[in-house]
């Protein structure tokens, strides 16, 4: 199997990184093609649940974009959303996910070329880190051989 | 179970070039739920949509995925087909396989892959959709004008001969903006009071029209059709009602000596004043920090001259809140000092000027009375030297814009010169004469033809002041590069058209957004000029980019007409992509209230049939609520939700990130 | 009668409260809550240094409520969840008497959440030193080391739920883990879903748990869960300088913010 | 204190004033300037129009030498060498390239964390505070402060503010009592190398620089670059044939007037190397006397 | 074929490793001072002086999440693939005879009508070796619901520690028997032995019957309120309870692929009997504590014709509330 490639899911906000990704679009900007978008109204809609969600269905690297402080379109929600990940980034690391695997930016509408370049650097980073092993060896399904049965 | 339809666009080229449009409809039809998959090459032409709709009706589809352009392009486009067809028009996405795919990645199966990702991405959250139901907002007829310049004038004439009430709001003491300031306008060189003050005068008479000069915006909330603007009205230490506007308090003031800023700093000002003669509304205001009341509180010349007591020293700050529905911003632009000029002397000469400066000492209104005179000996100057792109076109100083004005105004201070100083000499380096209007070009061609104004095609390396002359030293590049030394009597530099200092707290106070150089930003630079991305604010004149005054009126109209259309419908219909909360499971910890930056969450009690409170609730003012989302990703227990992202839409589409398609192949 | 007893009776007598909730010493050996409504069973109130249980968690249950005013034995931790919940509108000024028993034992009436806020600060308790020593070891290990750790500790997890059931914090009627659509937790006992619960309830107690540790004495496998909390509130207090329960009017440190919070971590 | 001390070919050649006085006013404020071992030329002109590598190379090896020896920060008192370097530098900072085919180049580890410091820097830094007195009063004389090229531009690299009409000269002499004129050729071009080949174009650009400096009444030309001090003294026949009249108005270096205020004799200064004599005795001030008043001549377009 | 044998520790020891290797042994593991029921496969891992362990052994029949099948979606349809069948035996080596003898009950629910598959086919390979009890706690009642610390109701092999090494064994059924005979020679042969003597005393605490004619009849009443007010409505005393056997059908995963799997429940849970509707027939914690101890001792009688309860304690030793199900039923048998 060639190198491998890391899947990545980007959670952005509509204004500004999804608005900033569709500028990288039309100036015709190359970047790598690891990324799903998953479009928000506002970073500070974006659910910590559905990072994890993320990481379960496959994901070896997640980007939270959004709008730069002072210009999000609802004034407040990236600040929300700031100091909700610096709480949510110290607990994983305590638990041991590696939280190097979640890059936060703010990419504004009019920066589609750092939107390429945040895409580019977060797959050559997550492909250094490699797959995201700590999901994958957490079999999802419940064991019921009798040997294991008190969750051993 | 969801009958979906996907219908994948190849958009002429620019997704069928990377993207397998025909493979990725295929493997889209395998998804379960999805009755029909196919691809066209317009999905947006008229065919298209008639695809669509023919579609809906025999698959009898309940949801449609569209994979081609971006939703903030065309969403609302396929949204109102799918409606036509008696679905709802929520249950219709977009797949972003244009910008987010095929244009930015290479021909392969991996970007063929990834645009069925997002397809399938988008079929899930359809799938869990809801339907959703415009919500009717009443609307405020009533517009809020901020800036009294030519640009602000016009869309407050414009909306209030509509029928609707304006507030216009002018941040300095009169409206007029910077064309009160000019002498003549190019290109038909009409006066510019003449022009200007009969529209400020019907500003000041209009029934309709509120004029609050002197005032700033302080703060806004609500949205469109419901904006609720705070004004700070600055004291001006006089009672407009009693004072008639006679002037006799300006001439009594023993302060003569402050710079004015009408004039540009050329001429004095008492520490009373008004602006300038034909200043709307005509009545004076007092410059606290000059005042020497302010300062010891016992000068009273003015308050003792004033024969209709007008003088109230103890005036204060007036906040004022007013409702209304649209904003039309009109700001205007300020221009570079020669301050900012290090090689024409860092503004240390004092007959190094800028274009305005120039302009008042043309302008009959002006200190010199329409007299061209050297600032420094009050001279005539016989040889004046004109510099263009001061500043602008100049990316070492930060400014790589043009300001568009600077060639037409020059070539117009040359040709008012030469009509004044016929024996004078008037030299202009400049880079390219931009004179694109209409007449522009036969203008600039009468000043060279006529008033044999000297157009030198170079830059300007250094001015400098020796025994009494500016010697300013050039290129000429159309006579082989030869270097230039000129020793001028005055040299007029047309310095960069900028945005105020203040434009940007003003942007973040209005949540619009701006550019780096602190311009408001269109929504969209050629289809929404005179829009912003916050629905209800519109844009006219300087304050979007610089623009002469044309171009002003026109966008000023412009915007007045988005903003009478809004005010033409009672009910404004809004997005329902707003929170709900269930009242059910809310335990009221109001998390949720103390996150929202609209105030949208309210606390119900709901009580027992005999009237005791068995629990407080959060319920959400569908009004005020702008669909941020931010309470729904805080709530703990889940109680609230997001009309069009709910929960499970979101994870919903999570859970379909990675499902590779030979699943179901 | 002890001083503890002899104001019960008073709250009793002068008919303040129709229900106090205490300790008292239980048929195996411990101590566990006490519900009188009439002033005969005084006697078997007792408190002691095993009196551990947050008895503050019977304050949502509907059945106590539907005794009328209450009076509540509270230790330093019943006393800062007191606050916490009012910060979080669970209860007013006055819904309940509170009987604190400070460092050295003895009690005191205590009627609003001004005394409580006053008697909390002269009585700051020292941190529990075998929790931080044991955070302070999870630190120091390396990330593949913590992640093995607590791995191994989630695995053991039953969802028996008695962690979320003792905490006074979790007063939610419908809690997440009941949600089906979108199943955000699944509801078997798997490696995966263990994770996802203990991580929820880490975040949803994140800068509010104020550290009676009760659910880490009631989880039948032991598991450490106070240390996901404790650790947590010790970021918040660097990151934005919070401490939950000592003020009735705290902020929620995630609720609120300012502008120069720390970003460097955001590119 | 110890400061790196780079003193390039003109400080060991054709200025030995400047290094004189520069190190006994280093003296006076108690720095120890420690010349860098080996050093070799810094490239100048020659260099940087031949090959972009060599221009890199050769005074990276002195920064790499400086920062081996352990020193923090260098002086480099001529302005050409200070723009050598400083851009040396700021290439190595900036460009991969450079950084990896440096290495075998000059065959010394560098990791580029050495600060540069100009003499005006230097001045600023380490000697004004220890500056109490002032040169006495006697020494009533007006300077026109010369800052030349390389000193202040490209602005972004020597990061001055006011690089078009800098005033740190000035700060600086005021602070030992002299006043300034304020003139407008204090960037203009000497006429740098052309010296040797074009003695003529020097004679002209630096004639006006003299023109424009005695028109506005200054004493002195104070410079803090070897190569315009040269041009402007050792020039002056070229520029007083130019000027069409004899101009002696003296070039001198700022260091000098630094060391008078540390008390240092005009021997110590050396102020006899210079072509155009200053003279401190009171009012015997040569280049006052009224024969020699300059008629206004008139700017007039010359052809080249 | 002689029932009674004897068997000295050291025999014991290879007893088990002849056990080993072709079954897989369960059997309570010291962990901090808390013994949970664990695969082990050295006998010194075995912890052979326990009074109880938290959890019950109920998991070897019907464990805390079983997975009754996955799902995945293949060629446009659904494929279902059974879970794979159980190679090995199971031993419960050192079970508590209460634990025992509620593998009983479990077997009577479980296979009462319809025979759930994995459960009936654990069931034919398990072999349960019960040690009477030595020593009991204050949270042991077995006495009080018709069992005996050495009682061999539901073992296959009963042991009791007579001497300080010899343990008596008793062969209570045909498997007991295929246990004995992986080596036999290990065993000598004795006559029955009263073990009375060698076995804690466990004082009844209350008269099943007579608290029975009160539990089933008294439904509305405040004794339930009040003797359930500190209860929190968590679900240690089920799950750790041997004859709690409520489970609650998922199906986890997505429309891809995923598994049906029964899991554990408790009716102390909010979300027992909660309806889509949002009405709970049982709104408060009382009802459902109510319902426990009827189920136990009322409904499961009239069902089965047995006790759901062995008194094995654990609902006591565990509850972080310190709730006591005897204190209730002697509440009941007093009133």
């Amino acid at each position: 199997m060639s190198e491998f490639e890391p899947k990545i899911v980007a959670f952005v906000c509509n204004w500004c990184t999804y608005a900033g990704a569709d500028l990288a679009g039309t100036s015709r900007i190359k970047y790598a093609q690891n990324v799903r978008i998953v479009r928000f109204p506002c970073t500070g809609r974006i659910d910590f649940m559905l990072l994890l969600k993320a990481f379960e269905e496959g994901a070896d690297g997640i980007i939270v974009s959004g709008c730069h402080p002072a210009d999000c379109h609802y004034t407040s929600g990236n600040y929300h959303a700031r100091r909700r990940w610096m709480v949510f980034k110290d607990l994983l690391d305590f638990i041991g996910i590696d939280s190097r695997r979640i890059v936060f930016s703010w990419v504004s509408a009019a920066e589609g070329a750092k939107w390429a370049h945040l895409v580019n650097d977060t797959v050559s980073e997550i492909r250094n880190l490699g797959p995201m092993k700590e999901y994958k060896n957490l079999e999802n399904v419940s064991s019921n051989k009798i040997g294991e049965l008190i969750n051993d | 179970m969801a009958r979906i339809g996907v219908f994948i666009c190849h958009c002429g080229e620019n997704i069928a070039s990377t993207v397998d449009c025909g493979k990725v409809a295929e493997i889209s039809s395998k998804i379960p739920g999805v009755v029909f998959s196919t691809d066209y090459k317009y999905m947006c032409s008229d065919p298209g949509q008639t695809l669509i709709k023919d579609a809906i009706k025999k698959y009898k589809l309940t949801g449609v995925v569209v994979g081609a352009c971006s939703p903030r392009m065309h969403e609302p486009t396929f949204r109102k087909v799918v409606a036509s067809e008696g679905i709802n028009p929520f249950f219709c996405e977009m797949a972003n396989i244009r910008e987010h795919c095929s244009w930015v990645h290479p021909k392969g199966e991996e970007t063929t892959q990834k645009a069925a990702d997002t397809i399938r991405i988008l079929v899930e959250k359809v799938r869990n959709n809801e339907p959703l139901y415009p919500i009717k907002v009443p609307v405020t007829k009533r517009a809020l004008v901020i800036g009294g310049g030519i640009a602000g004038i016009q869309a407050s004439l414009d909306i209030a001969n509509a029928g609707n009430e304006v507030i216009l709001i002018e941040k300095e003491p009169s409206i007029g903006g910077h064309m009160a300031q000019l002498s003549e306008t190019f290109p038909t060189l009409d006066c510019s009071q003449c022009i200007l003050t009969p529209r400020m005068v019907e500003v000041a008479q209009h029934p309709n029209i509120t004029l609050m000069s002197y005032s700033e915006v302080e703060s806004l909330e609500g949205f469109i059709g419901n904006f609720k603007a705070t004004i700070r009205k600055k004291a001006r230490f006089i009672n407009e009602e009693l004072c008639n506007g006679c002037g006799d308090c300006t001439l009594k003031c023993p302060i003569k000596k402050i710079p004015d800023e009408f004039n540009a700093e050329m001429g004095k000002r008492p520490a009373i004043y008004v602006p300038f003669p034909q200043a709307v509304p005509n009545k004076p205001v007092i410059d606290k920090d000059n005042c020497t009341h302010f300062k010891n509180g016992k000068c009273q010349f003015c308050k003792t001259n004033c024969s209709a007591g007008a003088i109230d020293f103890d005036q204060q700050d007036q906040l004022i809140t007013v409702d209304v529905g649209a904003i039309v911003v009109a700001t205007g632009f300020t221009i570079k000092g020669t301050d900012f000029f290090p090689e024409y002397g860092y503004g240390k000469y004092k007959d190094v000027v800028t274009g305005l400066q120039f302009e008042r000492l043309l302008s009959s209104s002006g200190p010199t009375l329409g007299e061209v005179r050297r600032p420094s000996d009050g001279k005539v100057p016989k040889k004046v030297v004109f510099i263009a792109c001061a500043g602008s076109r100049d990316p070492a100083k930060g400014i790589e814009y043009c300001s568009k004005i600077c060639c037409m105004y020059t070539a117009k201070h040359a040709m008012l010169y030469k009509h004044k100083v016929p024996d004078g000499e008037a030299d202009i380096f400049y880079m390219d004469i931009r004179a694109g209007g209409k007449n522009y070009e036969e203008f600039v061609r009468r000043a060279v033809e006529e008033d044999d104004v000297n157009y030198i095609r170079g830059r300007v390396s250094k001015v400098y002041e020796k025994n009494g002359k500016l010697i300013v030293r050039g290129v000429d590049t159309l006579l082989n590069s030869t270097p230039v030394e000129i020793e001028a009597d005055m040299v007029v530099l047309a310095t960069a058209s900028v945005a105020h200092s203040d434009a940007e707290s003003l942007a973040q106070k209005l949540h619009i957004s701006y550019d780096s150089y602190n311009f408001f930003s269109e929504a969209h630079p050629k289809l929404r000029p005179v829009e912003t991305n916050t629905a209800g604010i519109t844009l006219a004149g300087a304050c979007q980019a610089p623009k002469d005054i044309p171009e002003s009126v026109a966008q000023a109209s412009a915007a007045a007409s988005k903003t009478i259309a809004l005010f033409s419908q009672d009910l404004l219909t809004r997005e329902p992509i707003i929170a709900v909360s269930n009242k059910s499971t809310c335990v009221g910890c109001f998390l949720c209230q103390s996150v929202c930056p609209y105030l949208a969450i309210e606390r119900e009690e709901i009580k027992d049939r005999n009237g005791n409170i068995i629990k407080t609730v959060a319920s959400i003012n569908s009004g005020l609520c702008q669909g941020c989302g931010t309470c729904v990703a805080f709530c703990r227990s889940k109680s609230i939700d997001l009309q069009g992202y709910t929960n499970n839409q979101v994870f919903s589409e999570v859970s379909a990130l990675f499902e590779r398609s030979e699943e179901y192949v | 009668m002890t001083e503890l007893q002899n104001i019960a009776k008073k709250l009793f007598d002068d008919g303040s409260i129709n229900l106090l909730i205490g300790y008292s010493n239980n048929e195996n050996g411990g101590t566990s809550a006490i519900f009188i409504d009439n002033s005969a069973d005084i006697d078997k109130l007792i408190y002691n240094e095993n009196c551990h249980q947050n008895l503050m968690v019977y304050f949502q249950k509907p059945e106590v409520k539907k005794f009328g005013k209450l009076a509540f034995v509270v230790s330093l931790p019943g006393l800062k969840s007191v606050l916490e919940i009012a910060s979080e509108n669970q209860i007013k000024d006055g819904d309940a008497y509170f009987i604190a028993i400070d460092k050295d034992g003895n009690p005191s009436l205590l009627q609003d959440f001004h005394q409580i806020e006053d008697f909390i600060t002269n009585n700051q308790t020292k941190p529990p030193m075998g929790l931080l020593k044991l955070m302070e070891k999870i630190n120091n290990m390396t990330r593949e080391e913590r992640w093995q750790y607590w791995t191994d500790e989630f695995s053991k997890c039953i969802k028996c739920y008695a962690c979320r059931s003792v905490c006074p914090l979790c007063y939610c009627t419908q809690c997440i883990t009941d949600i089906n659509i979108p199943q955000w937790i699944s509801t078997e006992s798997s490696p995966i879903g263990n994770l996802d619960w203990h991580i929820a309830r880490a975040m949803h107690l994140a800068g509010r748990c104020i550290g009676c540790g009760e659910c880490m004495k009631a989880c039948p496998v032991d598991i450490p869960l106070a240390l996901l909390t404790a650790n947590l509130n010790k970021s918040i207090a660097i990151h934005f300088g919070d401490e939950p329960g000592m003020k009735a009017d705290y902020k929620y440190p995630l609720s609120h913010y300012k502008l120069e919070d720390k970003e460097n971590f955001i590119r | 204190m110890k400061i790196g001390y780079f003193p390039g070919c003109s400080l060991h050649g054709t200025a030995p004033e400047y290094e004189a006085s520069l190190k006994l006013v280093a003296k006076a404020a108690d720095i120890e300037l420690v010349e860098i071992e080996d050093w070799n030329c810094c490239g100048a002109t020659a260099a940087h129009s031949m090959n972009r590598m060599l221009s890199i190379a050769l005074p990276a090896r002195n920064l790499a030498i400086a920062e081996k020896m352990g020193l923090e920060e260098v002086v480099v008192p001529c302005a050409a060498c200070y723009s050598r370097l400083l851009f040396a530098l700021n290439e190595f900072k900036l460009d991969e390239k450079v950084r990896m085919n440096l290495q075998p180049i000059i065959e010394t580890e560098f990791k580029g964390n050495i600060k540069i410091l100009n003499v005006l820097d230097f001045l600023e830094k380490y000697v004004m505070d220890a500056l109490k007195n002032k040169v006495d009063d006697k020494f009533k004389k007006k300077a026109a402060c010369y800052y030349g090229c390389l000193l202040v531009r490209p602005p972004k690299l020597t990061n001055s503010e006011r690089w078009d009409d800098p005033l740190r000269m000035e700060a600086i002499l005021k602070k030992i009592g002299i006043d300034s004129i304020d003139w407008s050729f204090k960037t203009e071009c000497c006429g740098a190398g052309l010296s040797i080949a074009r003695t003529d174009i020097v004679g002209k650009l630096s004639g006006k620089i003299i023109e424009d400096a005695k028109d506005r009444g200054a004493d002195m030309i104070v410079t803090a670059c070897p190569m315009c001090q040269s041009n402007l003294d050792m020039r002056r026949g070229a520029i007083n044939n130019y000027l069409k009249k004899d101009n002696n108005i003296p070039a001198i270096f700022i260091t000098q007037l630094i060391g008078l205020a540390f008390g240092y004799s005009e021997k110590d200064m050396q102020f006899d190397k210079l072509f155009v004599p200053i003279s401190f005795s009171n009012n015997n001030f040569s280049n006052n006397n009224d024969n020699l008043k300059m008629q206004k001549s008139k700017v007039k377009e010359v052809k080249v | 074929m002689n029932n009674y044998k004897l068997i000295t520790k050291q025999n014991l020891h290879s007893f088990f490793d002849a056990l080993q290797p072709k079954n897989t042994i369960i059997a309570p593991k010291e962990i901090n001072k808390k013994y949970y029921f664990k695969p082990v496969d050295k006998f010194e891992d075995i912890a052979l002086d326990y009074i109880q362990t938290v959890l019950s052994a109920k998991s070897v029949l019907f464990p805390r999440s079983d997975t009754l099948f996955n799902y995945h979606r293949a060629d446009g349809d659904y494929n279902i693939d059974e879970p794979s069948p159980i190679e090995k035996n199971t031993i419960v080596f050192g079970m508590k005879p209460c634990d025992a003898s509620s593998f009983v009950y479990l077997s009577n629910f479980f296979l009462k009508d319809y025979q759930d598959k994995n459960i009936k086919e654990r069931l034919e390979k398990l072999y349960i070796i019960s040690l009477s009890c030595k020593e009991a706690d204050n949270a042991c009642f077995c006495t009080s619901v018709g069992s005996n610390p050495a009682s061999t109701k539901g073992s296959d092999l009963n042991l009791t520690l007579i001497e300080n090494d010899t343990y008596y064994v008793e062969v209570v059924t045909e498997k007991g028997q295929e246990l004995i005979n992986y080596s036999a020679d290990l065993f000598q042969d004795t006559k029955e032995i009263d073990k009375s003597k060698y076995i804690a005393n466990v004082p009844q605490k209350f008269d099943v019957e007579q608290a029975k004619q009160n539990i089933d009849s008294i439904f509305e009443s405040p004794l339930w309120v009040k003797d359930s007010l500190a209860c929190l409505g968590c679900g240690i005393c089920a799950y750790a309870c041997p004859t709690c056997t409520c489970f609650d059908i998922q199906d986890i995963g997505s429309q891809f692929n995923g598994s049906r799997v029964r899991n554990w429940d408790s009716c102390a849970f909010d979300l027992f009997t909660k309806h889509a509707s949002g009405h709970n027939p049982r709104p408060v914690q009382s009802q459902r504590w109510r319902n426990r101890i009827k189920h136990k001792f009322e409904y499961s009688v009239e069902n089965l014709g047995l006790i759901s309860c062995v008194g094995c304690g654990r609902c006591i030793r565990s509850c972080p509330t310190s709730m006591n199900i005897v204190k209730t039923v002697q509440i009941f048998q007093g009133v």
